[in-house]
């Protein structure tokens, strides 16, 4: 395996050549990959990008050869561990990473310590029985000769560099007890803990709300320019592209259809197919709230959901002989109203309570004060988070939630279709010889064809699993949905679908949604009121366009200064009267 | 809304062609696993022959004979020597040459060379009922020569066939036990699932009666049930009730360990998504909950089948099992459980073969049924 | 032997050179027994290695190093002989017993043995109801012991017993001879006033639970306590400990007829063992010097015919004293009136009798060893007696039928099983346990073959040992099945087969109460040929003259063969033993049995280790 | 941690006290009493007995006592400390329970040892390298071991060591070390015969820990946090090790803390045939017996060890998995 006739140029750390990557399938074999081809340079970013299940994460997952059950049936990756920013100065070997034995020394030696990788979904990625800190130790450990102190020492500084508020606590946390933002920066310290040359991030910032994502970008930037890092970055938010790409790769269908330097792909898109993934982005933005229409029941009606004093504590240990007690305020006495056919954002940095609050709402956590009365269809009213809350069943099939993380709330060994129709069976909403028919259409609706209904969920893309979850969750045609970042692993395009699918529902049935999002751009585009939590308090809440363009407090025009742009090299929008179109 | 009625498809929920339903899938996969359709074929022709039993055993299973105690087994020759010295394919045996030794109290056996024994399917027979029912005159496989038994796998002690033995006692083996493995089952998966999904008060309760239970050691209490069963109930009554009674303090192990699988997977958020579908407590644990323990559940299930069996021999060793005339693969070897049969007639321990077989039988059959139901197996 | 000075082992004869103990002649009697051993005068050294099956296998000791009673049986059993008691008189109707002891015997710690233990070991230990041991000593409750001299014991009965010397030559005979009245004294409260208390402080329920656990034949656990026997134990059986052990009592009475003193070996070493199998395989494997219990079954001996070479040992046959490999007892006293009627008629048996192919049997569980027999003394015994022996043996199942069809059980039900008079089918219970003969089980099976022939079922249930004998106590059984006991010298001490005499006759236990325990609330009159039979034994047991009891014990089999009370299958062929290649004096053709504790009355104190 | 344990020695103490009436009232279930098992037994021997001291004794041992009476006089006394008397051996229990419970814990613990050193990283491998050989013979060997009854594999071993070595292996010393001292040449005696009864209650127990684990293991090896580990750059077996076997242990650490007393009950039948001087013979012997203090301590004894070996389990469970609350 020494020295071959490298492909790759000195500078270019990393070359993909024709890599296809194929799956089995109960019948035949899925071409995940067809033939890719990329470089990428030491010191530079690139992104790639490209509609929801194009093949985007399983190229990622390639370069490391973690693909089961999938295999790498053809092409190189030529990776020169010797590479630097400026041509010419590396000269050494270059590996062919699909060549070495997937479980063996060699390809061990580069993982994690020359090319780390932040997997798509976080919530899934860590292990459930050990704290974040012994598994961002041990990766530290793995390939540094360092003691126990020093490791952890060195992981509490990781965890503080993406923004971890109290790391010396955190550390000693297991990821159940972390929001979902939280588990992606653990993920990410942990990917950055041995300074790769090499960072293959996927989807890395999609939990997380702005400011956050604009810290742990600059964080990211700053290590490349110190260390020279490559990054390879797959995303769908084209302020990310546009703010961190040097060149910008475009994947459909299981191939680079386009591959070029950011300006050059933005100013000038050679396919139609990137052109569109452009213009859904900026449409989000442009359109603001404005199309968001008039709900179905008109202001002045009695709200569907008045949340009154809501507080919750948990209250745990950590350590386990020596225990000590501590607790997390997640919420601080929230109130709020959601009118009948309103959809109200929550927006928050990332650990902030929003997905708590939802799951307060849905009855999962208890709370220690407070109540959420719910109107039910029949006019009668609910406390949703008293305990028998919920003893009546069918208030399941008027409130529906959509989680976080898509793939741990899919039954692993259920198909797609048993997923769906789940809800459909237990209400006794369709014929059962209907049930077929009605999982195909929903798939429909959500962009998904419907000879996946056979497939289990471990078998989709991250886009591909979230789109499922919102089919189950719309399965039932709820009167409140209660949406946890239902679309922060979609396409610009795809996610513009989905909200118009949502807001057609809306106008039709006079559907309420409670919509949590980082991506303030969704929100004003989708809602007519948006509220703003932080530590578990809600500090702002009011209209949306007023709340964009007129924030009153401080913390909400910090959110909004971080959104990114999906222009190239633009600067952040500090000027809230820029936020329209360009 | 988007529903479509009508056109009812004839079964099942209508799918888009070229997809298959979830039993299909899993019908597919575990089709494509060779291990376990072989298992399943053995398994198919040992619960056949237990059906059959009486047809298929070449002899009467009680009938003793006292020139034949402690024969070895006899094997089959298939090609015989015609006059003209051609081979011919003729399956026989060959007799004994028995000489009592008075000073050892035993008889010795030897191959008689001279006496050839030729075998017939489906050859004539004393008369006899088949399952207890069908009067039947003719057996599998018949030996021709009057006084000569065929003693296929030898004989024991009082000189009974061992094959026939071993066939009839499948009829046992295979059935009375694995009610008590059901039945363990069953409430060890219910009452660990509620428990665990459940916590709280429940949990506490069930893990301190799951707790008392397991306390009272096993011997004590069946030598106290025992006292307590009627006496006069027939033995195979006797021991189905003990099994029974065995399996109601047996579903502990498994629900303990159920339960905790379920204290962690509860908090997994599909369950709570389907909790948030609608699904009951009972359904959350048995289609949700379960399917992701299913794999432990088979391998329990693989494995206390074998122990039931098994059981049986403990028990008898304390009375209480089954016992003579009821012939069963662990009342062959309690009676072989002895130094002379160990040492000079080792054929009597052919039973644990018997159940080895079985036992690999269930066991890969169970695996196949795990992977096919894995949806990461390929 | 007299006139030759005494001879010892040298590892004595090295300590009294050392002065640690008296020479040989201070040591033993002025008159020791003198025995003159089996084939050759033996050498000195060894040990010999033996097992004990589980916690409570007194059995074993009492029938090796324990057998030193004051009379003794003779090899043949036909005679008592003397052994610790140098001579004994009878008195007329044999109700006083006087024993005249051995000058200068000694007790293992050197201090005289005198007529005063055993006064004290009759009336104030064997006596006392207070404990076990008492209800194994029969023959001694009520007697009156006394010390005349040092050297002169007197023993009177509240009754005549003509059997008495022949009980205390039996394995109960050495109760009283284990208490050293200075040692075991000081458990007893009539001797110290504090043994009580102190009893009680080491958690016993009093004094008479310490003086048993000290002194008694059954517990061997009291390394201190003094002996007269061959061997003093040295490690003791507790029913925890792994391994029994003894070592040479230097003070043992007894010499061979070249004047060493005996015994030959040095020590006995008994290793605990729950298992049988792993006894056969000590046996198998050489390291087991001499032995028959426990191991040596049918069953086990072509393991043992093979396994000669390599362990290095012999089988040694001995006589079997059972007359019967299996007695069927059917009771006649029994709660069910319809069973019971049916069992009281003398056809029904013989029927039972007559359908059973005891050559079959024979040749299935005994390789054809062994001939028919019913419950009858054996052919060797004084009082074998043919037609008892034999009637009913033939296998006739025409003759079965036609008797049951003469008593008219004539109905038959679906199944073709004959139909009682209560209009039920005729059916009985038979609970067996193998822990005795593990050939009962099978045996019981082929009955129930051929009785199912008669139309008659047998339901067999093989069940736990305490259960049998739980339900047969309570009267609640319909059948049992056991050995046959009581086929050569015990067959006058032990009639149980003969006529209803003892809690072991099962086939009519309330008959037998009105023998043994008259003033039982549930005693049965019997009928006159029973009531006759218990009238003779009575009288034999008044009688001291062997001649008379022989008379009278005939008569009394004569009356049971008339009866039939009991089915037997057939004589039991000889036994066997174990022992070692390099053993000497082993004993051949011994008889084997309960009473006659196989192989003690050969003397083991003469077994040895042969040199080179 | 403390207040939890204080609340489960508690109930611990309230179950001990419903388990001690139970075991009571079992030991009295089959018919007679320590007497009666006792004549019988000497009956069995060809002992004639006489029945007319049989009741003062009754009434010596309180066997005539109503059942309520013998149990009070036989639990006060074991609240007080005093386990009570053994009738058979007529030893204070405790001291027989003392004399064996040394070396039975030592034979069962280091089954225990050898079954989980053997059969865990067996489980581990059958499930890494599904359907390669060693996962087949791991198989088969492990159901032989549990289809053939502990007894007859103990016989097995004693005739084949018989065969082939010359040696007897019953009991665990051989007769010079027996009441000897500890030494050298004792341990390895001891080596020397503890081989059979370790291997033969390993082999009745591999099956099930090797089976269990693979099926839950197998379950574990395809989840996303693997890929993470594997990503970091770990070697394989240890990320094996350090994450799914984790979770695969769960059922099994469920149920450790029942082995100890599950191995002293059920290992009754191996001890008698291998003639071990463990607990387990004298269980059945006392039970048998109807030898009621004895009896009754020893399943006390096993209840004791039960209880804390669930609270073990429990305790081990929620080190193991963090989501899993001491409650
Ligand atoms: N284990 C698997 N088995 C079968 N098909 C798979 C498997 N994993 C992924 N796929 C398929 O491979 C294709 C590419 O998936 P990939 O995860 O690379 O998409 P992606 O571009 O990352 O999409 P997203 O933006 O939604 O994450 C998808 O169609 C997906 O369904
Ligand atoms: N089960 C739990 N046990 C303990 N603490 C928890 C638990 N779940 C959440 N928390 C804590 O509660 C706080 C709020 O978490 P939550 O998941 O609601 O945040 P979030 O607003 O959804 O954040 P993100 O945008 O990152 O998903 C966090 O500090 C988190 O660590
Ligand atoms: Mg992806
Ligand atoms: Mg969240």
């Amino acid at each position: 395996m020494t020295a071959p006739p490298g492909p790759a140029p000195a500078a270019e750390v990393l070359a993909i050549v024709d890599l296809e990557t194929h799956f089995p399938l109960n019948r035949g074999t899925l071409k995940a990959v067809e033939g890719v081809s990329l470089t990428l340079r030491a010191g530079e970013t690139l992104c790639v990008v490209g509609e929801s299940g194009s093949g985007k994460s399983v190229t990622a997952r390639s370069i490391l050869n973690i693909v089961k059950p999938g295999r790498i049936v053809g092409g190189h990756i030529w990776f020169r561990p010797d590479a630097v920013i400026g041509a010419g100065n590396g000269n050494g070997p270059a590996i062919d990473l699909c060549a070495l034995d997937p479980d063996g020394p060699r390809l061990r030696a580069i993982r994690g310590a020359r090319i780390a990788m932040i997997f798509q979904e976080p919530m899934s990625a860590l292990s459930p029985m050990h704290t974040i800190g012994q598994q961002i130790i041990e990766a530290v450990r793995l390939h540094r000769a360092m003691d126990k102190q020093e490791a952890r020492a060195r992981a509490i500084e990781l965890l503080r560099q993406v923004q971890f508020r109290e790391p010396e606590t955190a550390i000693d946390r297991y990821p159940f007890q972390l929001s979902g933002g939280m588990r992606q920066r653990a993920l990410i310290a942990m990917a950055l803990s041995c300074q790769p040359q090499v960072l293959i991030a996927d989807e890395p910032t999609t939990a997380l709300d702005v400011t956050t994502q604009a810290e742990i970008l600059s964080l990211i930037r700053s290590l490349q320019q110190r260390y020279g890092m490559a990054v390879l970055l797959v995303t769908h938010d084209m302020g990310v592209v546009a703010e961190m790409a040097d060149r910008v790769a475009v994947m459909q269908g299981g191939r680079v259809i386009e591959h070029g330097p950011v300006d050059a792909v933005f100013r000038a898109p050679r396919e139609a197919h990137t052109r569109r993934l452009i213009e859904a982005a900026r449409l989000l933005e442009r359109r603001g709230n404005r199309a968001a229409g008039t709900p179905a029941g008109g202001p002045g009606q009695a709200p569907i959901l008045s949340v009154r004093g809501l507080c919750l504590a948990f209250r745990g240990t950590t350590g386990f002989l020596r225990r000590r007690a501590t607790a997390v305020h997640a919420l601080r006495d929230v109130s709020f109203d959601v009118a009948p056919g309103e959809a109200l954002g929550i927006v928050g940095e990332s650990g902030s309570g929003k997905t708590t609050l939802a799951r307060a709402l849905l009855g999962i956590h208890r709370v220690d004060a407070g109540q959420a009365r719910f109107r039910r269809a029949d006019g009668s009213l609910v406390d949703l988070c008293a305990r028998q809350g919920y003893a009546d069943r069918s208030l399941y099939a008027e409130i529906r939630m959509i989680f976080q993380d898509p793939f741990a709330a899919l039954n692993p060994r259920q198909t797609v279709e048993q997923i769906i129709a789940e809800p459909l069976r237990i209400h006794r909403l369709c014929q059962r010889s209907g049930i077929g028919d009605r999982v195909a259409a929903l798939l429909r609706d959500v962009d998904l064809s419907a000879d996946v209904m056979d497939r289990y969920p471990h078998a989709f893309s991250g886009g591909q699993r979230q789109r499922i979850g919102i089919a189950r969750a719309m399965a039932t045609n709820p009167r409140l949905v209660v949406a946890d970042e239902p679309t922060s692993a979609l396409d610009g395009s795809l996610r513009a679908q989905i909200l118009d699918l949502l807001l057609e529902l809306r106008n039709r049935l006079g559907l309420s949604i409670i919509l949590i999002s980082h991506d303030i751009g969704v929100v004003r585009y989708f809602c007519e009121r948006m509220a703003v939590m932080r530590q578990g308090e809600l500090v702002e809440i009011g209209a949306s366009d007023q709340i964009c363009d007129a924030p009153r407090h401080p913390y909400t025009a910090e959110l909004l200064a971080a959104v990114p742009r999906a222009g190239p090299r633009h600067a952040r929008l500090r000027d809230p009267d820029a936020a329209g179109p360009d | 809304m988007l529903t479509r009625s009508g056109d009812a498809a004839p079964r099942g929920p209508r799918r888009p062609t070229g997809t298959e339903s979830p039993w299909a899938l899993v019908w597919g996969r575990f089709r494509h696993h060779r291990l376990a359709l072989v298992s399943g074929v053995i398994l198919a022709l040992l619960y056949l022959s237990a059906i059959f039993a009486e047809f298929l055993a070449p002899g009467d299973p009680q009938a003793y004979n006292a020139r034949y105690t402690f024969a070895p087994p006899q094997s089959i020759h298939l090609l015989d020597r015609d006059e003209d010295g051609s081979l011919v394919f003729r399956p026989y045996v060959h007799g004994y040459a028995v000489t009592v030794d008075p000073e050892a109290m035993r008889r010795t056996f030897a191959i008689d060379p001279d006496k050839k024994h030729p075998l017939r399917l489906l050859g004539r027979s004393e008369p006899y009922l088949l399952m207890g029912f069908i009067p039947m005159q003719r057996k599998l496989l018949t030996i021709e020569g009057q006084g000569t038994p065929l003693l296929l796998l030898g004989a024991d002690r009082l000189g009974r066939d061992v094959l026939s033995r071993l066939i009839i006692g499948t009829r046992v083996s295979l059935s009375v036990g694995l009610v008590g493995v059901v039945l363990s089952l069953a409430i060890g998966l219910v009452v660990g699932g509620l428990s665990g999904y459940h916590g709280g008060l429940l949990d506490l309760v069930v893990q301190r009666v799951i707790e008392f239970l397991r306390s009272v050691p096993t011997i004590p209490l069946w030598m106290g049930l025992a006292a307590a069963l009627p006496r006069d109930w027939p033995p195979l009554t006797i021991y189905f009730a003990i099994t029974v009674i065995l399996s109601l303090v047996g579903w502990t192990e498994l629900a303990r360990v159920v339960r905790g699988r379920f204290l962690a997977l509860k908090t997994e958020d599909y369950v709570t998504a389907a909790r948030l579908d609608g699904a009951s407590d009972l359904s959350l644990v048995f289609r949700h909950m379960m399917p992701a323990f299913s794999s432990h559940i088979i391998a329990a299930a693989s494995l206390a089948i074998p122990a039931m069996i098994l059981a049986e021999t403990s028990l008898s060793f304390l009375g209480l099992g089954l016992q003579a005339p009821i012939i069963s693969w662990g009342v062959l070897l309690q009676e072989a459980q002895n130094l002379r049969s160990v040492a000079t007639a080792p054929w009597l321990l052919w039973p644990a073969a018997a159940m080895i077989v079985a036992v690999l039988a269930m066991n890969f059959l169970g695996d196949g049924l795990r992977d096919a139901a894995d949806p990461y197996a390929t | 032997a007299g006139s030759e000075p005494f001879k010892e082992a040298p590892e004595l004869a090295a300590l009294v050179a050392e002065g640690k103990l008296p020479p040989v002649d201070e040591r033993l009697p002025t008159q020791p027994l003198v025995v003159s051993p089996l084939s050759e005068i033996g050498t000195y050294g060894g040990t010999w290695r033996s097992a004990l099956k589980g916690a409570s296998d007194t059995g074993w000791l009492r029938r090796t190093v324990a057998y030193d009673p004051l009379v003794a049986y003779s090899f043949d059993w036909d005679d008592v002989v003397p052994n610790v008691a140098l001579s004994v008189d009878v008195n007329d109707d044999a109700s006083e017993f006087v024993f005249h002891l051995r000058e200068g015997h000694k007790w293992s710690d050197g201090t005289p043995f005198t007529a005063h233990d055993l006064e004290f070991a009759i009336t104030d230990a064997i006596q006392i109801p207070e404990y076990f041991g008492a209800s194994r000593n029969t023959h001694l409750l009520g007697a009156k012991a006394t010390a005349v001299d040092d050297l002169t014991l007197k023993i009177e009965l509240p009754e005549p017993n003509g059997l008495f010397l022949k009980q205390m030559a039996s394995v109960s005979g050495m109760w009283p001879l284990m208490y050293q009245e200075e040692y075991c004294s000081q458990f007893h409260i009539k001797y110290n006033p504090d043994a009580d208390a102190e009893a009680k402080s080491a958690g016993l329920t009093g004094w008479p639970e310490a003086l048993y656990l000290a002194c008694d034949l059954d517990n061997w656990r009291d390394t201190e306590r003094p002996t007269l026997l061959a061997w003093k134990l040295t490690s003791p059986y507790d029913g925890l400990s792994q391994q029994v052990t003894f070592e040479r009592n230097p003070y043992y009475f007894k010499v061979d007829s070249a004047s060493n003193q005996l015994p030959y070996l040095d020590s006995l070493q008994m290793r605990q063992s729950s298992s049988v199998d792993d006894m056969v395989l000590q046996a198998l494997n050489g390291d087991i010097d001499f032995m028959d219990r426990h191991i040596a079954t049918t069953a086990n001996k072509p393991l043992f015919i093979d396994g000669q070479a390599k362990g290095d040992y012999r089988l040694f046959p001995t006589v079997q004293a059972n007359m019967n490999t299996s007695i069927i007892q059917l009771n006649q006293n029994s709660e069910n009136p319809a069973l019971n009627a049916l069992f009281n008629e003398h056809d029904f048996r013989v029927a039972l009798s007559l359908a059973i192919d005891r050559q079959e049997i024979i040749d299935v569980l005994f390789v054809g060893q062994g001939e028919p027999w019913q419950a009858s003394p054996r052919p060797e015994s004084r009082w074998h007696n043919e037609r008892l022996a034999k009637q009913h043996t033939e296998f006739d199942p025409d003759r079965a039928n036609a008797l049951l069809d003469g008593l008219g059980l004539t109905g038959r039900d679906a199944e073709g099983f004959r139909l009682g008079p209560d209009g039920k089918r005729i059916a009985f219970r038979l609970d067996v346990t193998s822990d005795v003969q593990p050939t009962f089980p099978d045996v019981a099976e082929m009955l129930a073959i051929y009785w199912r022939a008669l139309g008659i079922q047998l339901d067999v249930r093989k069940s736990e040992r305490s259960f049998v004998y739980e339900t047969m106590r309570a009267n609640r059984h319909d059948a049992h099945i056991w050995q046959g006991d009581g086929g050569l010298g015990d067959a006058i001490l032990d009639p149980r087969y003969y006529f209803p005499a003892n809690v072991e006759s099962v086939y009519a236990l309330l008959w037998a109460k009105s023998l043994y325990d008259p003033g039982a609330a549930d005693a049965l009159e019997p009928p006159p040929a029973v009531r006759r039979q218990q009238d003779l034994y009575r009288e034999l047991q008044r009688s001291a003259d062997p001649v008379l009891q022989d008379q009278l014990f005939a008569e009394i089999l004569e009356i049971a063969a008339d009866e039939f009370r009991v089915i037997g299958i057939s004589l039991p062929p000889n036994g066997y033993g174990i022992a070692r290649n390099d053993m000497g004096n082993v004993p051949e053709l011994q008889p084997h049995s309960w009473i006659y504790p196989t192989p003690g009355p050969m003397g083991v104190a003469q077994l040895f280790h042969k040199r080179g | 941690m403390a207040r939890y344990l204080a609340r489960r020695l508690l109930l611990m103490a309230a179950t001990m006290a419903a388990l001690s009436i139970v075991c009571f009232a079992i030991i009295q279930l089959p018919p007679g009493d320590f007497l009666s098992a006792r004549l019988a037994e000497m009956a069995g021997t060809g002992d004639t007995v006489d029945v007319a001291n049989v009741a003062w004794l009754r009434a010596q041992y309180g066997l005539d006592e109503p059942f309520i009476v013998q149990y009070w006089l036989w639990i006060s006394g074991v609240v007080g400390g005093d386990l009570g008397f053994s009738f058979e051996l007529r030893m204070p229990v405790a001291e027989v329970i003392g004399e064996r419970l040394g070396i039975s814990l030592t034979v069962e613990i280091l089954a225990i040892i050898v079954l989980w050193a053997i059969a865990v990283p067996v489980g581990v491998y059958s499930a890494v390298r599904q359907y390669s050989i060693g996962d087949m013979a791991a198989t088969l060997f492990g159901f032989i071991g549990l289809a053939i009854p502990n007894f007859l594999l103990a016989l097995l071993l004693m005739y084949l060591s018989y065969i082939a070595f010359g040696v007897t292996i019953g009991g665990l010393f051989s007769p010079e070390y027996v009441d000897a001292r500890w030494s050298a040449g004792r341990l390895l005696d001891f080596l020397g015969h503890v081989w059979a009864p370790v291997l033969v209650i390993a082999t009745g127990g591999a099956a099930q820990i090797i089976r269990i684990l693979r099926a839950n293991l197998l379950d574990e090896l395809s989840r996303p946090y693997v890929d993470t580990a594997r990503a970091k750059g770990m070697a394989e077996w240890r990320l094996i090790l350090r994450y799914p076997v984790r979770v695969a242990m769960n059922p099994l650490v469920s149920t450790v803390g029942w082995l100890l007393p599950t191995i002293i009950s059920s290992s009754i039948v191996t001890g008698i045939v291998l003639n071990l001087p463990t607990l387990s013979p004298i269980l059945l012997r006392s039970l048998l017996a109807q030898d009621m203090h004895l009896a009754g301590g020893l399943i006390l004894l096993i209840g004791v060890l039960t209880l804390l070996g669930t609270l073990l389990s429990d305790i081990l469970l929620a080190w193991l998995d963090p989501r899993i609350r001491l409650g």
